[in-house]
């Protein structure tokens, strides 16, 4: 790998973690970007040199372009990745990256450009003979949207023309909440990607969300890693990923792979990324619904039936290497689950939690991988994403995967502030989940009221009066966060530092 | 001794007695030994008759327990301090922000009536949009928000009197 | 998996915990057993009950098998899984299981007894065509020995016929040192097995350690899972494992694993087990050593390259259950490569080390697995094996695996006593294992007297002297055990226990 | 502000001022700013120059600390206390056990007269059998161990006396 030693990560959290060490793996010296909150983030902590950003709101720090390009000009890094969410997505924060002679980890900037609008990539698709669901695009005002919503029919769904990620989005069951609903997605996609363009699309009930994996080199060859399946979510918010889908069979998979990489090689798609599809689980039609032009949250699962890391061809690409293996080369192994850790409250509308994760761990073992931005003590702030962390786990088959993600949730430890870990496994213990049978509206409709189990264990409720009563200094409350080493010289120094955030 | 304790919203009471292997714990009609095997980090190691168990703990704050055991994530309050957090948890006329965040946009004036379920606020945190409703139909009587402007969990946004149908 | 559902665990440290946590994934439940020292340990708070075997020494605890046997039956397990070590490959403990009723996870004691006198086993392969190195059973004196000795030339390795895991051996490089030597192997011998028989074996210097993994049900078929190279050896016990070897191409480990499917059919092998060669790297003839009847310690790489669960295989294989695929469906995929984190001190001819792991952790990531039966503050005493956690890391080739194992040591913490964490990184960055091309002698020809680095970072002075500025409480010494949660009861209850060791 | 450690058997000296932005260190004729970026849970993450730096440290005593920089585990001593270490090792004729253990074979005897290198004693340990051998040629002049018995380190085993020769 020439072309570049030094890389700047411009993303925070798990993500900047997972590229921060592929970057030691190949050689490369990994600069990190942070805004004022995130001084002493472990992603911060873990790089060879860091720049401040600027204040919390992602605004001034991690989406201020010219700023993130002045880091990695004032640092020496020649090359920047994005990662995922802020400005993984931008074409023009890639066009400025190559215009200022450094390396943009990802797709060409016009093949963001060609994907990023949703409603040109749609005509796009269609005319290169790719599926795409029944909707329209080109609605200018409330009136074209009504007309457009009464062809579609309902239910129907609202997205962000310039969208991803479920920003933006919203589905209407009726021509009664139309507008609002409308209204609502406008102010999203404006807040969120400063365009508020829409585009309605057929809801399509009891759906499956499908998305094919690419990886593309810049030398003309173009090849899918298989399927993802993502149906369980929550406000259009992946929650759990498999891979591969129970859905799936060889020919359907052959056939969605080909249509994934016709898409990506329409835009001249360059380095990872991936093809989404809604499948219909009676006829298995699939249509294309977006490709997401970076990194996944959920390219583990991949990695794990692949044998390949993502992150590491992602680097050799963009340094101009080959792929060196056919589509023939390439075959499933085993089953892979992702179950995403967010700091939410499930039981309380998904709701957001905030505050201090006193204790988080998760437990080691065989075919267990855990992607994290946080550790004991980290504190979850509400200026960005909820998500923890990642807990991925590898078998030989979908059964071996269910029970030891099973067991995997049941060792996690993350105290301090609401998870959705109990709903976690809620999820993977319900009969139509086990059944490889969850559309994207399982949540809604098997687990609409979900709320703890009633019943509290005897011996949790023992455990609790035991440590109060062998706990002398439980009435002490104090903020400190002492040592796990007795002789720590920290035992007391609480947040200690100094000339932090230069 | 005897322990009480809010989980869940429910109350559970024990009590512990000394014995000369460790305790006797009642809990409601159930009787248990118990035995505490070993404790350190915040991790409990215990026996409950033949039976070995583990619980993990850390303290929010001297009342507030999070546990964890046998692959459940508990919160534990100590029922005297409980009744603290209803108190605050204001009028159900009064509504909240419940968590921290930015105001988007308020969505009526002091003076409006509004129907129960309707969007009164909209907040965005953690890149979502969180829609503050009317619990119950009303009249808008104060606004303690303003558009843009950034809120704490539990910062009083807008208050809605009840209007008697 | 009908026949069992509670099992024993008759063994301690890493290889207890993960058979813990297999037992949790497979639904059955685990029980321990622990000698007094270990009452605390963490493989005694993984499972659902746990009986104290007695003091410290193995022969009044985990070697006591009637205590094993009876600990069994006192918690109503149904099978014994005996780990690796201990009583593992002790023919009468699995006879005296099964003659109690209850399942032996592992082969039959016939097939245990058959090879673990290596005497036997010797001629016994002899005659079923699977070549044995040169060398002598059956030395009844000094005289025969030293007869023995002078046919085979020298350097010559004597071992235990009774033996295995090196203990009882010696290599003897000339005649005057053969009697000390034996003396010495037969009291190891004697010590270990109770049985101080001995067989010599010429040395092959410049030799390849390679051994086979196979697996057999009980429905009469035998697969291996191709080979693990153990070159790299300290005092004939094995520090790096890696899979594949890099010596072994596919014609070569077509016909390795054909002579270890034989000989595991010879003596009516079932369970999991393996087969070890010495392979001359030059002609690439191969020739039997032995076969250990157990699971072996660096199983994880075989796992990583196989997709394979072979302790999930160990149980299920017990309970009758037929292997639902053919050798032809088993390829190897990347690179897998264990290195051994021992209490030791490499720069001090490898004497173990004791004392209390004041700090130890791992890094997260992808490909990398660490099994582990010690954590922060765990006290490391002189009863048992000095093996501290094995890591394990996997990748798509041998350089990927590298570069991965490599930074995977950078940022693994064993802080509190003396271990090998810096010798294994000499190893892994030394040319000559990079190339592939380790020997068996290879730590003693190219690190024979290893040292740390003299340099000492600038960065290490002045963070010990930072530690020491901003620590009010270096002064104080104290052995208490502080825990990571700033309300903790037990801040200063240390090693509070109550009842415990029943 | 002097500091003095032993590390790896050598002796380093550091100086540090404090500086308005944190330290400027010196040792030996190199000149470092140091600024103390993050210090938590034993983990110490600063600034050296332009380059960011992550150190762990555990104390086994309050003058003996582990640390763990830069993937290399070190040893570090403050100076003062480093030669009571050096009395305890004994002289060269006074042979120690190297570590806790069991004698499991006494190979001479008090008058015995032995040559460098001879195997005077074997310990077992962690299921190694350790020799212990004759630093010289000598005679044994005492004998402080018994087949059997168990030492802890640093119990004086056997002594040996050089005969001139």
């Amino acid at each position: 790998m020439p072309q570049f030693d030094r890389v700047l990560i411009a993303n925070r959290g798990e993500i900047a973690v997972r590229l921060i060490r592929a970057c030691r793996e190949l050689g490369l010296s990994p600069v990190a970007v942070y805004s004022e909150p995130d001084a002493d983030a472990l992603h911060v902590r873990l790089a060879d040199g860091a720049v401040c950003l600027g204040p919390a709101a992602a605004r001034e720090s991690y989406l201020d372009m010219n700023k993130v390009i002045d880091a990695a000009r004032q640092t020496g890094a020649q090359a920047i990745h994005p990662g995922y969410g802020f400005l993984s997505e931008n074409a023009e924060f890639a066009r400025r990256i190559i215009n200022a002679g450094l390396v943009f980890i990802g797709p060409p900037p016009e093949a963001i450009e060609a994907m990023g609008d949703k409603a040109a990539a749609r005509t796009r698709m269609q005319s290169s003979g790719v599926p795409v669901v029944p909707g329209a695009q080109d609605l200018a005002d409330d009136t074209k949207i009504q007309q457009a919503a009464a062809t579609i029919g309902y239910p129907l769904l609202i997205k962000a023309a310039a969208g991803g990620g479920g920003k933006g989005m919203r589905i209407v069951h009726s021509a009664a909440d139309l507008l609002e609903g409308a209204a609502a997605a406008r102010r999203e996609a404006l807040h969120a990607f400063g365009d508020d363009r829409l585009i309605l699309e057929k809801y399509l009930t009891d759906a499956r969300h499908i998305e094919i994996q690419i990886l593309a080199d810049q030398h003309g060859q173009t090849l899918h890693l298989f399927e993802r399946e993502c149906s369980v979510q929550r406000r259009h918010q992946k929650v759990i990923e498999e891979a591969p889908s129970p859905l799936v069979d060889e020919s359907l998979r052959a056939k969605m792979g080909a249509a994934a990489v016709a898409a990506a090689k329409t835009v001249g798609y360059t380095n990872a990324g991936t093809v989404e599809f809604i499948v219909d689980p009676v006829t298995r039609d699939f249509y294309f619904l977006e490709m997401n032009t970076r990194l996944q949250v959920e390219h583990p699962i991949t990695e794990a039936i692949s044998g390949l890391d993502l992150v590491h061809w992602q680097f050799r690409i963009a340094a101009g290497e080959a792929l060196p293996f056919q589509q023939a080369d390439l075959t499933p192994r085993g089953h892979a689950i992702e179950c995403r850790l967010y700091a939410e409250d499930p039981a309380n509308g998904f709701l957001p939690a905030t505050g201090t994760l006193l204790k988080f761990s998760t437990p080691p073992g065989p075919g267990i991988r855990v992607d994290s931005g946080v550790e004991s003590g980290s504190v979850i702030s509400p200026h960005y994403d909820p998500l923890l962390a990642k807990i991925i786990v590898h078998a030989a088959d979908r059964t071996a995967a269910l029970q030891r993600m099973q067991t995997t949730l049941q060792d996690t430890l993350a105290l301090g502030l609401t998870t959705n870990l109990d709903f976690l496994q809620a999820i993977l213990a319900h009969p139509v989940f086990v059944a490889g049978e969850a559309t994207t509206h399982f949540i809604d409709q098997h687990l609409p009221n979900w709320q703890p189990a009633p019943d509290i264990p005897a011996a949790a409720i023992i455990a609790a009066a035991l440590a109060e009563l062998h706990s002398p200094s439980a009435t002490t409350h104090t903020t400190a966060s002492p040592s796990q080493d007795p002789h720590s010289p920290w035992l007391r120094l609480t947040g200690f530092r100094m000339g932090g955030g230069e | 001794m005897k322990f009480t304790y809010q989980i869940n919203g429910a109350e559970h009471t024990l009590t512990l007695e000394k014995h000369p292997e460790g305790y006797r714990a009642h809990l409601g009609t159930a009787i248990y030994d118990v035995k505490l095997l070993h404790a350190k980090d915040g991790q409990l190691h215990f026996q409950l008759d033949e039976t070995r168990h583990t619980a993990h703990l850390a303290h929010e704050t001297p009342a507030k327990r999070w546990l964890h055991n046998a692959g459940r994530t508990l919160v534990i309050e100590k029922a005297a301090t409980h009744r603290r957090g209803a108190d605050t948890a204001g009028g159900s006329g009064r509504l909240t922000a419940p968590m921290p965040g930015q105001v988007r946009a308020v969505l009526v004036a002091v003076g409006n009536e509004v129907t129960a379920g309707q969007p009164l606020l909209l907040m965005e945190a953690m890149k979502m949009e969180i829609r503050i409703a009317a619990p119950h139909a009303g009249c808008i009587t104060a606004l303690h928000a303003t558009e843009g402007g950034s809120v704490n969990k539990d910062d009083l946004l807008i208050e809605v009197e009840e209007i008697p149908t």
